[in-house]
C-alpha cells in the first residue's frame, strides 16, 4: 500500500489495532469505549487541551518539565514534587529509550535493575511495561494535565495505552520521532505509524474526547534553522488534521537570538493556518511550545540558570503559550526532583516578571518574520509538488531530495548536508544550504550574514566555525568566537 | 606508515549524534582512519566493524544513561571474538542522573575499558591519550 | 560658608585635610604626594577608568559583585575567589555599616568579634579601621581594578584612606550617599563633605592619576522612577565636574519593565551631557553602570536566579556598561563567596550570550526615552531655577521643596511625599506626585498609566497597591496584583 | 478603650526604611498606635519612647546584619528603666548572612525577646502575635 495522506480506512485501522495490541501483554489491558468513557470522566483541570485553550485567551506561558523514572511510585512521587514544589503548570511522562525502539523486554530488565539498585536504571517511565492501570494511577494522583513525552518512531503500542490510561496529551510525529531519533527506519513506515496514532486521536475526538497532540519542534536542537523545524511542524499538522486531530500545539526550540526566536513563535501558528486553509482544512485549535535551548548546556548550575531564564525570558516576550523547562543538571545528567523544580521556579519568575510585557514589532522583528515565512514556504511549496500535492507523499520525497534537511540528524533517511552556523548577533543561518529549495534573495541573505562574522572573526566560514558554535553555549557564549 | 584505525560509535538505544559528528571530524583532522559506525549501535556491531578493519581502538559514546546496562560485557565479547587486547575508551554521559565521577570510572575501568571520560569532554584530549597508549 | 557649587579653595581644603586626617589613628598614614607615586605605579588593568574606556569602545557590558568582610586575609580570599571563580570584571570592597557613619570604635570593635567567633560580624570591610597598607595590600593581591562601595554620608576619610590605598574608583555622592543612607544629616552638609572627595579626586587628576567616580544611582532601591535617580545622577555630575573630576560611571536601579530599563540606560549619559555642556563643562568620560534589581528579592534561589538572570539580559541589552551583580542569597543574608560567584556567572552567561544582540529602536522605546528626557528636564531646570543658576544651592532648595524627591527614603530632609506604582506592564510610574514640578501631559500620562492597571485589576489605586509592588518581586511576579 | 501602643523603629546604623514603612501602616491599619522612631535608632531611643507613651510593645527590626551586636543588652536596659516586662520582638534579616532560622531565634530569645521573626515575614504573623500576646 503506497503512502498517502489519507484518512485511514476503519477497516484496515480496526485490523492493525489488534496486531498493535499483542506487541506487549499489556497491549490486552487497552479496551477503547471503556478509555473513552475513562477520558470523559476527567475534571476539566486535568485535560490539556482544556487548559491551552484558556492560556491562550488569557494571553499567559506555561511551564511545563520533562521527567520520567522507572518505577511507578517513585514517577508519581516525581509529578507531584515538580507540581507542589516546582508550580508546573503541566506535567509529563517522560518515557525511557528502551519503550521508544520498542524494545520492551529490556525495559522490562531495566525496571527489575531499577527494583534491585534502589534507583532508577532507565531513563524514563516505561509506560508500556506498566500498563494502563498504572498510567491511571499516575494521572488520578495529581492535579495538572499530563502528557507523554517520548521519541517513539512506532509509537502505536505506547499511544493506545498511554490515551486508554488518561493522559490527554501526546507529543511527537512521523518525521519529528522519527529523523533525530532513528538511523534505519524509512520515513514512510513512521510516518505510517504516526497515522495511526493520529486516526487514534481522531476517533478519541469523535467520541467527544480531545486529546492535544504536539508534533516535536526542535528536531535535533543543536543550530535547526527556524524554516526546517517549522516545515516539519506544518506538515504533521496537516497529516495530523487529516486523521481527525483537533487540537495541536506546534514546537520550536530556542536558537538563542531574541528577534529570530520571537519571530519563529510567531510565525509558527501563522504559517500552520496558511497551509491547512490552503488544502481545505476547517480550523482546529493551534497553540505554540517553546522549548528551551535543547543544544549542550554549561556543566556550571548557575551559568545552567542563565541560560534557563534566557529561554523563559525569550518565550514571555514572544508569548509562546508553552515553555519546556531545562534543569541546572541539564549538561550532566538526568535531573534530580530538586534541580527539575528548581529549574521551574526559575523559569516562573520570568514568566511571571514579563507576562505583561511585549517586544515591540519593529522592521527587524518584521524582518525576521519575513525570512522565516519565505524560506518554509519555499520547502512547504517544493514537498507539496514533489508530492503531487500529497504531503505525506512529498515528506518523503523532500527528504529524499534534501528540500527537507535537519543538521546532525542521525538518520540516514536525512539527507545531511546542510551546514547551519550564527551570524554576528547569534542568529541561526546557513553556510551551506544544501538542497534547500531557496532562491538567490534567500541565499544571499545567508551568505551576507554569515559574511559578516567571518569579517568580524576574521576567519573563513568553515565547518570549524560550526564546532565552535555548537561548543559554544555550554561554555558561557552564544557565537563560538575562535578559541 | 598506515594510518591508525578506531571504530567510532554510540551504543545501545542511544541516538546521540553531535558528538559523535565532531569526534569523526576531530579524530580524522588529527590523522586517524576513523570507522564511525554512528549511533544506535549494538556491541556486536562495534567489534564486527574492528575485526573488519583491524582496528587498535573502540571508542564507545553513550549520552543518554543507559550506559552501564549497555556496556556490560563488551570486553568479554571482544576477547571471545579474538580482539581481547583492543584499546576501549568510553565518555558521554555514562550514568544516569548527575553523579561523582570518580566511582563512575572505577565502575567501567573493572568493566574492561582502558579510558573513561567524564561528560564534556573535548577531543583533545583522547586524542593525546590515543596517541600515548599506541606509541605515536 | 554658604553652600555653592564652585571648586574648593586650595587653602579651605588643605586646612580642612588636616582636621579629617585626623578623625582616627590610620589617617596619619596618609601621604598625598607619596599616594600619586603609589597610584601611577598601578598597571593599566588594574585602573577602572582604563578598563571601562576599552570596555566602552568595545560595546562591553562588565560584570561587578558587591563584597566586604571584616578581616583583610578574608577579604582577600573573597575577592581572589570572585575573580577566579566568579569570573568577575570588577572587584568591590564594600564597607561595613559602621564605618559608613564613621562610628570607627564600633567598627574595631567588629573586627575584634569577628576575631573570637571566627565568622564575619561587620557587614563590610572596615577599611579606615585597617588602613592604608591593608587597603594595598587588597590592590596588590588580586589582578582587577577594585572600587570602595559604601553608603557613607562623611566619606571624606574613607575616600583619603581607600585612594592612599590604590583603589581606581570611589561610589557614592553628596546627594545618593545621603538621602538612602542617613536620617538627620542635612543635604549642605554632605554635598559639601562630598565636594571635599571629589576635590581629592580633582587633585589626584591634575597629578594624572584618573580616578572613576560612581554616584550611587539606585538610591532606595524600591520603586525609584528613572526621572528621580537621573536627576540625582546629573546634579551628582556636575558637582564633580566642577571639583576636577574627569571619569564617571552613572547608575541606575532595574526597574523591571525592558523598554522603561533600556530608555534609562540610553537617557542617563545623554542628559548628563546635555547639562554638563549646558553649565559650561567640558568633555569628561562618561559610563553608566545598571544595578540588578534593587528592592526585596526571593528567598528562593532558583527564583533568585531568575530576577539576577532578568537583570542580566537587561543590563547587555540596553548595552550598559557595567552591571553591579546580586547573589541568589540576597533575601536572607550577605551572600557566601560560593553565592556570590555563582550570581557572577550567571550573569556573564547572559551578558556573553547577547554581546552582540540589541534591543531594536521603536516608538515604543523612543516614547520611554522622551517622557524620561521630559520629566528629568522639568526637575532639572526647576532645581537650577531654585539655585539661581547654582546646582549645589539648587539641590538643597529642591529636596526641601520636593522638586525632588526619593520614595521610601530613611532620610528626614526628604519629603517622602510622592508614591510610585507600577504601570500594567510593569513600567514605574507615580500615583502621587508629590511637589515634583510636572507639566499636565507628563502628569496625564502617569495617571492614564496606572488608571489602566487598576481598571485590569478592578480596584482604585491606592497605597495598597504601592505595598503589592513592594512585595511582588520577592513573591515571584512584577507587578503586585491583588491578593 | 484605648488603642493599644507599640514603639516601632530600626536599630543602629540600620538605614533599611521600607520594611519599617510597611509594618507602621499595617500596624496602624489593624487598630494599634504605631510611635515610630525610624531608622538609625539607638536602644536608648527604643526605651524612651516607650516610656513616653506607655506603650504595650517594642517592635525592633534589623535587617543589616549587625543585629547580633546591636539587640544585646536591650532587655537588662528596659529592666533598669523600669519597663523590665515590655514585650520585646525583633525580626528582619537579623544576623550576617544566610544561616538556618533556629539557632539565630534561640540566640535572640537567650537576650530577652519575646518573639523573633525570620526574613520575610509578612505583616499579618506579628499583628496576629502581639494581638494573643496582649489577650486583646
Ligand atoms: C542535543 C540533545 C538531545 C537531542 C539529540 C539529537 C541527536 N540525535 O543528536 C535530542 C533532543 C533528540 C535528545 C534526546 C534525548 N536525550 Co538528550 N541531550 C542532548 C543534549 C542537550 C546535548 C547533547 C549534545 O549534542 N552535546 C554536544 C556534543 C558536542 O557533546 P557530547 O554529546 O557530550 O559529546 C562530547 C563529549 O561528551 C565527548 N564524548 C562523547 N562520547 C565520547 C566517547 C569517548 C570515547 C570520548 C573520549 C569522548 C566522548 O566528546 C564529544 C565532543 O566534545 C544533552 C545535554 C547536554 N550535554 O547539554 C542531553 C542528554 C545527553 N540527553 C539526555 C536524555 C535523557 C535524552 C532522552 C532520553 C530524552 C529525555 N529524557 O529528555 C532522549 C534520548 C533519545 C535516545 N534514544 O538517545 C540526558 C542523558 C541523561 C543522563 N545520562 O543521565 C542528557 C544529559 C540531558 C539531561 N540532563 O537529561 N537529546
Ligand atoms: C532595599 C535594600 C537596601 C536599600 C535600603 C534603602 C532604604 N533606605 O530603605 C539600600 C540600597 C540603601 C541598602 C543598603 C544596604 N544594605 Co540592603 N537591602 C535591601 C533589600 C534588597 C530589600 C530590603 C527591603 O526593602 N525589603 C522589603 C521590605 C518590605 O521587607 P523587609 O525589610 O524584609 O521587612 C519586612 C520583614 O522582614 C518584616 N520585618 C522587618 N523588621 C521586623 C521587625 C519585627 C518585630 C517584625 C515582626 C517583622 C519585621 O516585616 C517587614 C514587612 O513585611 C534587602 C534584601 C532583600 N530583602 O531582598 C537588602 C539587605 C537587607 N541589605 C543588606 C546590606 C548588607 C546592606 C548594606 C550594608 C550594603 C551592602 N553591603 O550591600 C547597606 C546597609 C546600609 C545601612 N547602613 O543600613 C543585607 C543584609 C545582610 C545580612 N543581614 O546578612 C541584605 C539582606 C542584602 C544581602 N543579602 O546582602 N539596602
Amino acid at each position: 500500500m503506497e503512502l498517502r495522506n489519507r484518512k485511514l480506512d476503519a477497516e484496515d485501522f480496526w485490523q492493525e489495532r489488534k496486531e498493535v495490541l499483542t506487541q506487549w501483554a499489556s497491549g490486552a489491558e487497552v479496551d477503547f469505549d471503556e478509555a473513552v468513557v475513562y477520558q470523559k470522566s476527567l475534571p476539566k483541570h486535568k485535560i490539556f487541551a482544556e487548559k491551552l485553550k484558556l492560556g491562550k485567551e488569557q494571553g499567559l506561558t506555561f511551564a511545563q518539565p520533562r521527567a520520567g523514572v522507572a518505577l511507578v511510585s517513585e514517577h508519581i512521587e516525581l509529578l507531584r514534587y515538580l507540581q507542589d514544589e516546582g508550580g508546573a503548570d503541566f506535567l509529563p511522562t517522560t518515557i525511557d529509550s528502551y519503550t521508544r525502539q520498542n524494545r520492551y523486554a529490556e525495559a522490562q530488565n531495566g525496571i527489575g535493575e531499577s527494583r534491585t539498585m534502589g534507583r532508577s536504571m532507565l531513563n524514563g517511565f516505561p509506560a508500556v511495561n506498566h500498563g494502563v492501570k498504572a498510567c491511571r494511577q499516575i494521572v488520578e494522583s495529581v492535579q495538572l494535565p499530563v502528557q507523554v513525552r517520548h521519541g517513539t518512531p512506532d509509537a502505536r503500542l505506547l499511544a493506545e495505552i498511554a490515551l486508554a490510561g488518561g493522559f490527554t496529551d501526546f507529543e511527537g510525529g512521523g518525521i519529528s520521532y522519527n529523523i533525530p531519533y532513528a538511523k534505519e527506519v524509512p520515513l514512510e513506515t513512521t510516518i505510517r505509524y504516526w497515522q495511526y496514532v493520529d486516526r487514534l486521536v481522531g476517533l478519541y475526538a469523535e467520541r467527544g474526547v480531545v486529546i492535544n497532540r504536539e508534533p516535536f519542534g526542535p528536531l535535533t536542537g543543536t543550530l535547526v534553522p527556524p524554516c526546517i523545524s517549522h516545515a516539519v511542524a506544518v506538515i504533521e499538522a496537516l497529516l495530523a488534521v487529516e486523521q481527525g486531530v483537533t487540537s495541536l500545539t506546534l514546537g520550536y526550540g530556542q536558537c538563542g537570538n531574541l528577534l529570530q526566536d520571537a519571530a519563529a513563535v510567531h510565525t509558527l501558528t501563522q504559517l500552520a493556518e496558511e497551509y491547512l486553509a490552503k488544502l481545505g482544512y476547517g480550523p482546529v485549535m493551534l497553540t505554540t511550545v517553546f522549548h528551551q535551548w535543547m543544544g549542550g548546556f554549561p556543566q556550571d548550575e548557575a551559568k545552567a540558570y542563565g541560560v534557563i531564564a534566557w529561554g523563559a525570558a525569550t518565550a514571555a516576550l514572544a508569548k509562546a503559550n508553552k515553555v519546556i523547562v531545562k534543569t541546572p543538571h541539564e549538561a550532566l545528567g538526568i535531573p534530580t526532583k530538586e534541580a527539575n523544580a528548581a529549574g521551574i521556579r526559575a523559569t516562573k519568575q520570568l514568566l511571571n516578571m514579563l507576562k505583561d510585557q511585549r517586544l515591540p514589532r519593529t522592521q527587524e522583528l518584521q524582518a525576521e518574520e519575513d525570512i522565516i515565512l519565505a524560506e518554509t514556504r519555499a520547502i512547504l511549496d517544493k514537498v507539496l509538488e514533489l508530492g503531487e500535492g500529497d504531503v505525506a507523499l512529498g515528506a518523503v520525497r523532500g527528504f529524499q531530495a534534501g528540500i527537507i534537511d535537519v543538521p546532525f540528524a542521525p538518520s540516514r533517511f536525512n539527507a545531511g548536508k546542510i551546514l547551519p552556523a550564527r551570524d554576528h548577533s547569534g542568529a541561526v543561518r546557513m553556510l551551506d544550504f544544501g538542497n534547500l529549495p531557496f532562491n538567490n534573495e534567500i541565499r544571499d541573505f545567508h551568505r551576507a550574514a554569515i559574511a559578516e562574522r567571518g569579517k568580524a572573526e576574521s576567519r573563513d566560514p568553515s565547518f570549524q566555525m560550526v564546532i565552535d558554535d555548537i561548543y559554544a553555549i555550554g561554555k558561557g557564549m552564544l557565537v563560538g568566537r575562535p578559541r | 606508515m598506515d594510518k591508525p584505525t578506531l571504530v567510532l560509535g554510540v551504543i545501545g538505544a542511544d541516538v546521540h549524534a553531535v558528538g559523535n559528528r565532531i569526534l569523526d571530524y576531530a579524530f580524522s583532522q588529527a590523522g586517524f582512519r576513523v570507522i564511525n559506525i554512528g549511533v544506535l549501535a549494538c556491541q556486536e556491531e562495534f567489534i564486527d566493524a574492528a575485526i573488519e578493519t583491524n582496528a587498535q581502538a573502540i571508542l564507545v559514546s553513550s549520552l543518554y544513561g543507559h550506559g552501564e546496562i549497555d556496556c556490560r560485557g563488551l570486553r568479554q565479547k571482544c576477547q571471545e571474538s579474538g580482539i581481547g587486547s583492543i584499546l576501549l575508551y568510553v565518555g558521554g554521559n555514562l550514568v544516569i542522573g548527575k553523579q561523582d565521577f570518580q566511582p563512575v570510572s572505577d565502575r567501567f575501568k573493572a568493566m574492561g575499558f582502558d579510558r573513561v571520560y567524564p561528560p564534556g569532554t573535548m577531543p583533545e584530549q583522547p586524542i593525546a591519550d590515543l596517541r600515548a597508549d599506541l606509541g605515536l
